[in-house]
């Protein structure tokens, strides 16, 4: 028994990081612009095929493989500066103010074309390149050997929720998205940009949803369908947390990690039903989540 | 007057129903086959070289002249859209009586909910992968034909060539998919070591959802059980993902992994020498007999050249089910004297056929299950291509893994005595 | 004049089967889901979005296939009683899920159903897992019919339940609780100090809606012979959704209107694209930007209001 | 005689502000209880307290000697209590016609599925209480098209529909026309005398309580400054100086 412990705890561990990269984002944007976006899932998965795509050509150019760290990076980057702006323009804009029902259908609608769209581009096959992977090499925990590479997205986790506490709390930029998640109206009435605000917002959210693709990729490629079981588990996550609040998710992922891995090491047949049981679990008792909270109605 | 207009087109509807056509006799201007099998998602790895082999296969016969004379046109359907998109296209296709045959299907799933539907629809429907045991289990079919084995003989010689190959196994782990492939295959390859060696401990068992990208959890606790053997029949991108994670991590080097469909990657991912992997059949183009069958290696090297890589044994059997359905057509008009043969007569000729194929035989027994024989090996190093090849070989007759038609496999499997492995063949003696 | 708009396309579902008798399955395929779908357009009314229906869609197929393994092979008893298994099911999740609105509605269905969804598909000595469970042909009043005899009844009777539960639902959203229901969604303090329990008239309409799905499921089940733990999947639940926007939430039609709609431009488009999604998701997004009303907007008006 | 309504004590803060500190009051049997007093001195609290919606952190509410201090506020409507709402409460996407007659079958015949909503009689009902405010033509209109002031006099019979035996109103004149606002007045008292209909308003309109109410109470930072009859209260020169400072 003791000698599962250490596993058990790693395990879980490495599986909330990749948990908590799908639901950072999603919470994120939630919290400034107030619209649960059903196509995040999909913008995991586009991060995941364009990280695929530039490693796979590096490795084809017998380019240095350490320049896929980069492309990880780089492709995070690349689908936040082009579908971020892009979407939030044209669609996510348009349902400002308008209800949470039309919010989620249109956001379903773009999830429905996003998928095709993948299609098309990057194929059915599923795409794989694992460099990063290899690079890092292994090491001997508790008796088990374990990818470096897992424990780089540990700290790839860490560091991303250190990273938009400081973003938030210290610089200006934070503050202004502060004083737009308290309230919008005033916010504007003291002349910030709102519309440049959200976007901001917006494309940072992309960006992590691609992130968390882009670094998944290595270990476990990208097919299709990646993008709605990500979706659903990036829901659970964040719903429990608490819609909106990021170290929200972070606990949250850490819970569904847990209750995934004691699920494979115990009771193997539940592995699947562990995060939406938590999820149930935790709503059914605070439904706003963890770190959630209400706002009455005034009459 | 509405109910006038309505009178009018229920009786034009009526007369139009009236004259669907009678069974052709004549040869149509082209025969369509239904072919289903995944051309997306995580399985389209294991589906597209079906689809693959299928193109060429067709191809060939058309430049051949088609089947009798007949130019044949495939009409894909891809299974990764679900079973009720599936069953949907079925009953569309089968709408249409140009469309005669159905090759149908990969997914075990898709095949058990087609089976009905095709006995009920009467369409001859020759399942290329369907290996599940429960799919012919009621003996009662009469157009569902399976041209391969099923999972019975496919997983005991697993367990065979394993006892035969290392004889001490204490601990077994077993991870596969989680459906009725995977639950079936395990509980076979089970019920195969309890009974030829009762001392075997089964000391995990993980059954991941199918299409999870991501196995390093469950490597972990197979990492912690330190087991002798770790059997999987993962496949398609499944496949692939759990070999690349767990190669690194030492998996390949601390237990004996077989892996039940591990020839399909062969070419894509690097496995170590001396994991147990066979074809699950006798399908593989380079065994002696695919070897020594010109036809055989011609389809390799077009194959090659077409798709960049050399068939798998998904190729390998759709394009056997394709030859089956061929000898089908041919037999039929011998025995009715030329004439086109309808779907029922098509059927018939099925039954009980003997077929040479690509890279051995396969017997239609009365129950519509096909008899092939059962090639397994090891990974070894090759001389001449740049991916690992299946080495120290065994091929099991198909009979002698097959209960009889009407007995219920798994009791069948309880009642083998450990001396059984004593009376076959033994690993290396397919040269 | 639309009375007879109406009676003239059931007329024309009806004899369609005869020129193509591989639609008969689409169409009752299209009716299943118009079932479902209306059963979300129910609890749109009240400002509520569940992305979690699929799931009494999947429990009442799963009940059929359960029961017809048991031993109970009379088809109006499976039928019955699996929508009963759906509206069950109904009352325990609405019990729990009708105090909540909005987002947290719509998160609590999704999880819900992703329970139902990873239960089915886990359990495999229940359910079959990911294979599913066959659903047989059931006897019809103790006569045992042949495959296309069945489904040619299995048709007409949801042709005819179309109809007659149609209009049933037309009665409820047209009666005091159905009025409550929309009020909800436009005001729920008024609501409350008008005495009505706002949690009853939700719960009322949940179980509904779960029934009509379940009756949508029961059907699909019977028509497809096989219930996989896919029914249950958070995309078909979207897609319900999508089923009843499109087709309008004002009026019951709507949902059918949707459903045929989608069923009959998936066959006609799956043979020319594989694009479906793109084209689908397109056109939820126009109409909801340009039409708000939906399809069924295109043929309704206004009853007697003047804006 | 036993008051109809009678609030004992009642105590609530919000953010630390004490909305009501203390605040007892009782309402009789045909009593035109007014209240008045600046913005934000707890008037519409106290409504809210009397009705369930909010709960105070002491005291407690009784309505015929029964208490109802922790009862929700539809357990309340149920008992015979109804209120008008000082920003109009109403089913914006209906007609006007059935924001009447919701209101109308809640009280009984709500748990019909099968039964619309519309009858004759409630329809009639409807109509004749709709005139009575002057919203006659208006019947077919979608209430969020209503001017404001309309929206006021809908909410007022929506309210009356329920055939309280209390009504509480909050600032019925507020929003409407000073040119309709005594007729409104005269047509609303006539319903409630004919109906026998107790009422308590919160009024900013001194005329208007002074010409309706039989008591008034005088609200200033959470409680009762001053109470009694319009004539003497409004001598008072405290009273004039907080009220006139925001009336």
């Amino acid at each position: 028994m003791s000698n599962t412990v250490i596993p058990l705890l790693l395990d879980s561990l490495a599986s909330a990081a990749l948990i908590f990269f799908a639901a950072v984002g999603l919470t994120l944007v939630f919290s400034v612009l107030r619209v649960l976006n059903v196509a995040h899932g999909s913008l995991y998965s586009i991060g995941a095929y364009v990280a695929a795509s530039i490693c796979l050509f590096i490795a084809s150019r017998q380019l240095s493989p350490y320049l896929s760290f980069v492309a990880l990076l780089f492709s995070a980057v690349f689908v936040a500066a082009i579908l971020g702006p892009l979407i939030e323009r044209t669609l996510i804009r348009w349902t400002y103010g308008k209800s949470e029902a039309v919010q989620i259908l249109i956001t379903f609608g773009l999830f429905l074309m996003l998928e095709d769209l993948q299609r098309m581009v990057f194929g059915v096959q599923s795409l794989y390149e694992d460099a990063p992977v290899r690079l890092l090499g292994t090491s001997q925990i508790g008796g088990v050997v374990y990818l470096n590479y897992q424990i780089f997205l540990i700290g790839m986790a860490v560091l991303v929720v250190i990273g938009l506490r400081m973003l938030i709390r210290h610089t200006r930029l934070g503050r202004l998205i502060t004083a737009v998640v308290a309230d919008r109206e005033m916010a504007q009435s003291i002349g910030i940009d709102t519309n440049r605000i959200f976007i901001l917002a917006f494309s940072l959210g992309v960006f992590l949803a691609a992130l968390g693709g882009a670094l998944a990729m290595p270990t476990s490629g990208v097919a299709p369908g990646l993008g709605a079981d990500t979706m659903v588990l990036a829901f659970a996550v964040a719903a429990i947390g608490g819609l909106g609040q990021i170290e929200g998710a972070a606990v949250a992922a850490l819970i569904v990690g847990l209750a995934r891995v004691l699920a494979i090491y115990f009771v193997p047949s539940l592995d699947a039903v562990a995060p939406y049981a938590a999820m149930l679990v935790v709503l059914l008792i605070r439904p706003y989540g963890l770190f959630g909270a209400v706002t009455a109605r005034r009459i | 007057m509405k109910f006038k207009v309505g009178l009018t087109a229920l009786a034009f509807a009526a007369g139009l129903a009236s004259m669907v056509p009678a069974a052709a006799q004549e040869k149509p201007s082209s025969l369509g086959l239904g072919i289903f099998t995944f051309t997306s998602g995580p399985a389209a790895a294991y589906g597209m070289p079906g689809k693959n082999a299928a193109d060429l296969m067709i191809d060939d016969f058309n430049a051949k002249g088609g089947i009798e004379g007949v130019p044949v046109k495939p009409i894909y359907v891809d299974e990764a859209q679900g079973a009720q998109g599936v069953i949907a296209e079925y009953r569309r296709l089968a709408g249409d009586p140009k469309n005669q045959v159905m090759v149908a299907a990969l997914s075990s799933a898709n095949c058990l909910a087609l089976a009905p539907i095709a006995e009920q629809l009467q369409v001859p429907t020759v399942g290329w992968n369907c290996d599940t045991h429960q799919l012919l289990i009621d003996g009662k079919s009469k157009y569902v034909f399976r041209p391969n084995g099923n999972t019975i003989p496919e997983f005991i010689a697993y367990a065979i060539y394993l006892l035969d190959r290392k004889p001490d196994v204490k601990t077994v782990a077993i991870i596969n998919p989680d459906y009725a492939f995977g639950h079936d295959g395990a509980n076979i390859f089970k019920a195969a070591l309890k009974a030829l060696k009762p001392d075997i401990q089964i000391v995990a068992e993980l059954y991941p959802k199918m299409g999870s990208p991501n196995y390093q959890t469950e490597i972990s606790r197979l990492a912690t059980m330190h087991p002798d053997v770790v059997f999987s029949n993962l496949w398609g991108a499944d496949l692939e993902n759990f070999v690349r994670q767990a190669t690194p991590r030492g998996l390949f080097t601390s237990s004996q992994v077989i892996l039940a469909l591990g020839e399909t990657i062969l070419q894509r991912v690097p496995l170590p020498d001396g994991v147990i992997v066979g074809v699950l059949g006798d399908g593989w183009w380079m065994s002696p007999d695919a070897k020594a069958n010109a036809e055989t290696a011609k389809f390799a090297e077009d194959y090659k050249a077409r798709f960049g890589e050399y068939p798998v044994f998904p190729s390998i059997k759709m394009a056997n089910a394709l030859i089956y359905v061929k000898a089908a057509y041919k037999a039929a008009m011998q025995k009715n004297g030329g004439k086109w043969p309808t779907r029922a007569e098509i059927a018939d000729a099925m039954k009980g056929s003997t077929v040479a194929t690509l890279t051995g035989t396969t017997h239609t027994r009365a129950d519509n299950d096909g008899l092939v024989d059962q090639i397994v090996g090891v990974t070894v190093k090759s001389p001449d291509k740049p991916f690992p090849v299946i080495g120290d070989m065994v091929r099991y007759k198909g009979d002698s893994l097959m209960p009889k038609a009407d007995q219920d496999p798994i009791a069948w499997i309880s009642t083998l005595k450990p001396e059984f492995v004593k009376t076959l063949p033994k690993p290396g003696s397919y040269k | 004049m639309r009375v007879v708009l109406a009676a003239a396309s059931v007329v024309v579902l009806a004899i369609l089967p005869m020129f193509a008798p591989w639609l008969q399955f689409v169409l009752t395929l299209a009716i299943a889901k118009g079932f479902a779908a209306l059963g979300v357009a129910i609890l749109l009314r009240a400002g509520l979005i569940s992305i979690g229906h699929a799931m009494f869609f999947a429990a009442s197929a799963y009940g059929v296939a359960f029961l017809a393994a048991r031993g109970i092979g009379d088809f109006a008893s499976l039928l019955v009683l699996s929508v009963v298994i759906a509206a069950l099911t109904g009352v325990i999740v609405g019990a729990f899920l009708v105090r909540y609105r909005a987002i947290f509605f719509a998160m609590l269905n999704l999880a819900v159903s992703m329970v139902f969804y990873s239960l089915f598909a886990k359990l495999y000595g229940i359910t079959g897992g990911s294979d599913g469970m066959a659903v047989p042909i059931p006897s019809v009043f103790g006569m045992v019919l042949s495959e296309p005899a069945f489904k040619d009844v299995l048709f007409y009777l949801s042709l005819v339940l179309m109809v007659v539960i149609g209009l049933g639902i037309h009665r409820y959203l047209d009666s005091p609780l159905g009025h409550a229901l929309s009020a909800v969604h436009t005001n729920e303090v008024r609501l409350e100090y008008l005495g009505i329990p706002v949690w009853a008239v939700l719960l009322i309409a949940y179980v509904v809606s779960a029934a009509l799905a379940g009756l949508g499921g029961a059907i699909a089940g019977f028509a497809i012979g096989r219930v996989v733990p896919d029914f249950a999947f958070w995309t078909a639940s979207g897609h319900l959704v999508l089923v009843a926007v499109l087709g309008g939430i004002g009026g019951v039609p709507g949902a059918f209107i949707g459903a045929l709609f989608l069923e009959l431009l998936h066959t006609a488009a799956v043979t020319v694209t594989d694009a479906w999604n793109l084209i689908v998701g397109a056109a939820l997004i126009a109409v909801i930007m340009f039409m708000p009303k939906g399809l069924y907007g295109l043929f309704a008006r206004e009853k007697g209001a003047e804006r | 005689m036993q008051p109809i309504l009678e609030a004992k004590d009642l105590h609530v803060a919000f953010n630390g502000v004490k909305a009501a500190d203390g605040v007892s009051l009782s309402i009789h049997d045909g009593e035109f209880l007014a209240i008045i007093g600046p913005n934000g001195s707890g008037k519409t609290t106290v409504l809210n307290l009397c009705t369930g919606y909010v709960r105070p952190k002491s005291g407690s509410v009784h309505l015929d000697g029964q208490d109802i201090t922790r009862l929700a506020p539809r357990a309340i409507a149920r008992l015979g209590v109804a209120r008008a709402f000082q920003i109009p409460q109403l089913f914006s996407d209906q007609r006007v016609i059935d924001n009447m007659m919701l209101s109308l079958a809640a009280k009984d015949g709500l748990w019909t599925m099968m039964r619309p909503l519309e009858t004759e009689a409630r329809r009639a009902e409807a109509e004749a209480l709709l005139g009575l405010v002057g919203l006659a033509d208006d019947k077919n209109r979608i209430s969020n098209t209503l001017p404001e002031g309309h929206r006021k006099l809908l909410d007022i019979a929506v309210a009356l529909a329920l055939k309280p035996r209390l009504l509480l109103l909050d600032e019925p004149t507020s929003g409407v026309s000073a040119l309709e606002r005594f007729p409104l007045m005269e047509a609303l008292m006539g319903a409630l005398r004919q109906r026998q209909i107790t009422a308590l308003f919160v009024e900013h309109d001194m005329d208007v309580v002074a010409r309706y109410a039989n008591r008034v109470l005088v609200w200033n930072a959470g409680n009762i400054m001053a109470e009694g009859h319009p004539d003497e209260v409004f001598k008072d020169q405290r009273v004039l100086q907080s009220v006139v400072g925001v009336a």
